[in-house]
């Protein structure tokens, strides 16, 4: 089950993990009132439940929990081409005014469009051709080929777009945080994860978690952590050897 | 005269007469009476009084709507005096092209061979029905079975296809060698192309 | 009132008009002053003018048929009084009313001009596929194009759009209101909670 699919049981929400967010970005319900660690507890215990490790559904949580942490911390709602990381708190709070009154205005004309139907249903009129009219023909211009091969070149060239695109985030790759930790595995036994994430942005953070849970489900490492929100010891596994994996990135997940 | 036309204003049967009029004027096809008389909550007898009353005010060389019986029932045409100028309304210009929705489902049917709209709508990442509608209306593809697995009906390009655009067969499409030798080829690569695409 | 009555008969401007009935009354959807000047061969003020005679004619109250000016064109509607038989017998375009989901869509749509999925998602927040697809099966948006960029496929309102909603045209959709003080609102909002909340 994917995990923007999670149920939750808050305080301030009950229902699907997107919805959530839907209902968040909508400002339909209160941030500050909504428990994040909750959610992340809820997710923890639904992977406790299962024997194997679901790194897609581990991905996309990670995504998502980064996007309302980034959301909650009034830096997310930024235009297209700005950096997140360079935005101030007021301009970050300006930008999500912005946003927030923008579908505001788009609830309000859906409220008139939905007056307009139901004023308007006493308008029947006839919906296709006349019964006793002439069918009309349509002609065309003779077409060159070449539109077809250049339709079809077109579609096959297509970038994929982003999919969460709507929460406009920019994802380090994985692969970064894995040469990273790889890397200090080499110098090091063992080392605490928050000491090595300090100072990074918490969208940076939550890769750098997913790239640990690739890097235990692989063996090469083991986990701990003393308490829940202690900080998490990483240890290298004596068995494994660090080697190169193929590149994977939050985006394909 | 104005007495009189007062009089009609407030007689029930023009008012029925009113309704049927409404009616024939959103109707697709000829109506019955027994469907008229359905409709309107009034009985037959009394619609084919009032049916009688529209056939003399909407009759030929007196109006450019006439009201005729068919044998499915009544429906409006237009007046014979205006038959040219329908003439010219149904008669559309020559189009000079298609939109990039039906050239990107003929290119898909014309280069992967016979697909279904379920197929066609994976491809494109669009829904394919409007589309494909449009194109077998217009003559330029044709249903061509149905898909072995799923059951849906598969779509190919008609000889009207291969005379628009010139073909004598579609073995004289472009190669588009760059996306693959083989039609199977093509498909793969615009598959995996969209699965990337987000839904 | 026989005199005059064969004088108007005999006035080219009423033969024009009757004409105008004819079209309008086959016709699939509305038609334009142009189209109809086009094919009726007369201008497009004679036209204008025939059709206001008609408008005149056919018109709520007075006729079950009923002249509009919809969508950039003029069409025949049943008159509202027959709105209980026409129920009886023919299907709404838009039956069962819209979802709040599909009006947000269409209030995009329509005031934005064409756009894609991913910008309908960015601007309502949740995903806008399965909308979409059902309103572009109303009929109600159509496909205009892909987007240069990304390639995503753009969607447009269509005619039956605005003939549903009854709008001559998009300009009649009312103006938003600027951002103004909502915009302000807003921000306190946004500060007094950033306040409240420790670091």
């Amino acid at each position: 089950m994917p995990a923007r699919e999670l149920e939750l049981d808050l305080e301030a929400f009950e229902g699907p993990f997107d919805l959530l967010l839907a209902l968040v970005l909508r400002d339909e319900l209160d941030l500050a009132e909504v428990d994040v660690a909750g959610v992340v507890l809820a997710f923890m215990e639904r992977l406790a439940e299962r024997d194997e490790l679901d790194l897609d559904a581990c991905g996309e949580f990670l995504v998502l929990v980064a996007a309302l942490l980034e959301l909650k911390a009034r830096a997310l709602l930024a235009g297209e081409a700005a950096d997140l990381e360079d935005l101030d708190p007021a301009a970050a709070a300006e930008e999500l005014a912005q946003r927030l009154a923008e579908y505001r205005r788009i609830k309000e004309a859906a409220a008139w469009l939905a007056e307009r139907l139901e004023a308007e249903r006493e308008r029947y009129f006839r919906l296709g051709p006349a019964p006793l009219a002439p069918a009309p023909e349509r002609r065309l211009e003779q077409q060159d080929p070449a539109a077809l091969a250049a339709a079809l070149r077109a579609l096959a060239a297509e970038p994929p777009a982003l999919s969460l695109a709507h929460l406009e985030l920019r994802f380090p790759p994985v692969e970064r945080f894995l040469s990273r930790f790889r890397a200090l595995l080499l110098r090091r036994s063992r080392f605490d994860f928050d000491s090595e994430v300090d100072g990074m942005t918490r969208l940076e953070q939550a890769v750098a978690f997913l790239a640990l849970l690739e890097l235990r489900k692989g063996g090469e490492i083991e986990l701990s952590q003393a308490a829940p929100f202690a900080p998490i010891r990483i240890q290298r596994n004596a068995a494994a050897k660090p080697e190169r994996r193929e590149a994977w990135n939050a985006r394909s997940a | 005269m104005e007495r009189p036309l007062r009089l009609v204003a407030a007689n029930p049967l023009d008012r029925l007469a009113r309704t049927l009029e409404a009616l024939l004027v959103v109707a697709s096809q000829p109506l019955s009476v027994a469907e008229l008389a359905e409709a309107t909550g009034d009985d037959a007898e009394r619609v084919e009084t009032a049916l009688g009353l529209l056939s003399e005010r909407f009759h030929e060389g007196r109006s450019g709507i006439v009201l005729e019986k068919v044998a499915a029932g009544w429906a409006f045409r237009a007046s014979r005096d205006a038959a040219e100028a329908c003439g010219r309304l149904f008669e559309r210009p020559v189009e000079r092209g298609l939109s990039a929705a039906a050239l990107e489902t003929l290119a898909v049917i014309a280069y992967l061979g016979p697909c279904s709209r379920p197929e066609i709508a994976r491809l494109r990442g669009v829904a394919a029905d409007s589309v494909v509608a449009g194109l077998v209306e217009r003559g330029l593809i044709a249903e061509a079975g149905r898909d072995q697995s799923v059951g849906a009906v598969r779509y190919r390009v008609t000889p009207l296809f291969e005379r628009v655009f010139g073909l004598e067969s579609l073995s004289e499409l472009p190669r588009l060698d760059d996306l693959g030798s083989e039609a199977e080829e093509i498909r793969d690569r615009l598959e995996s192309l969209a699965e990337a695409r987000p839904a």
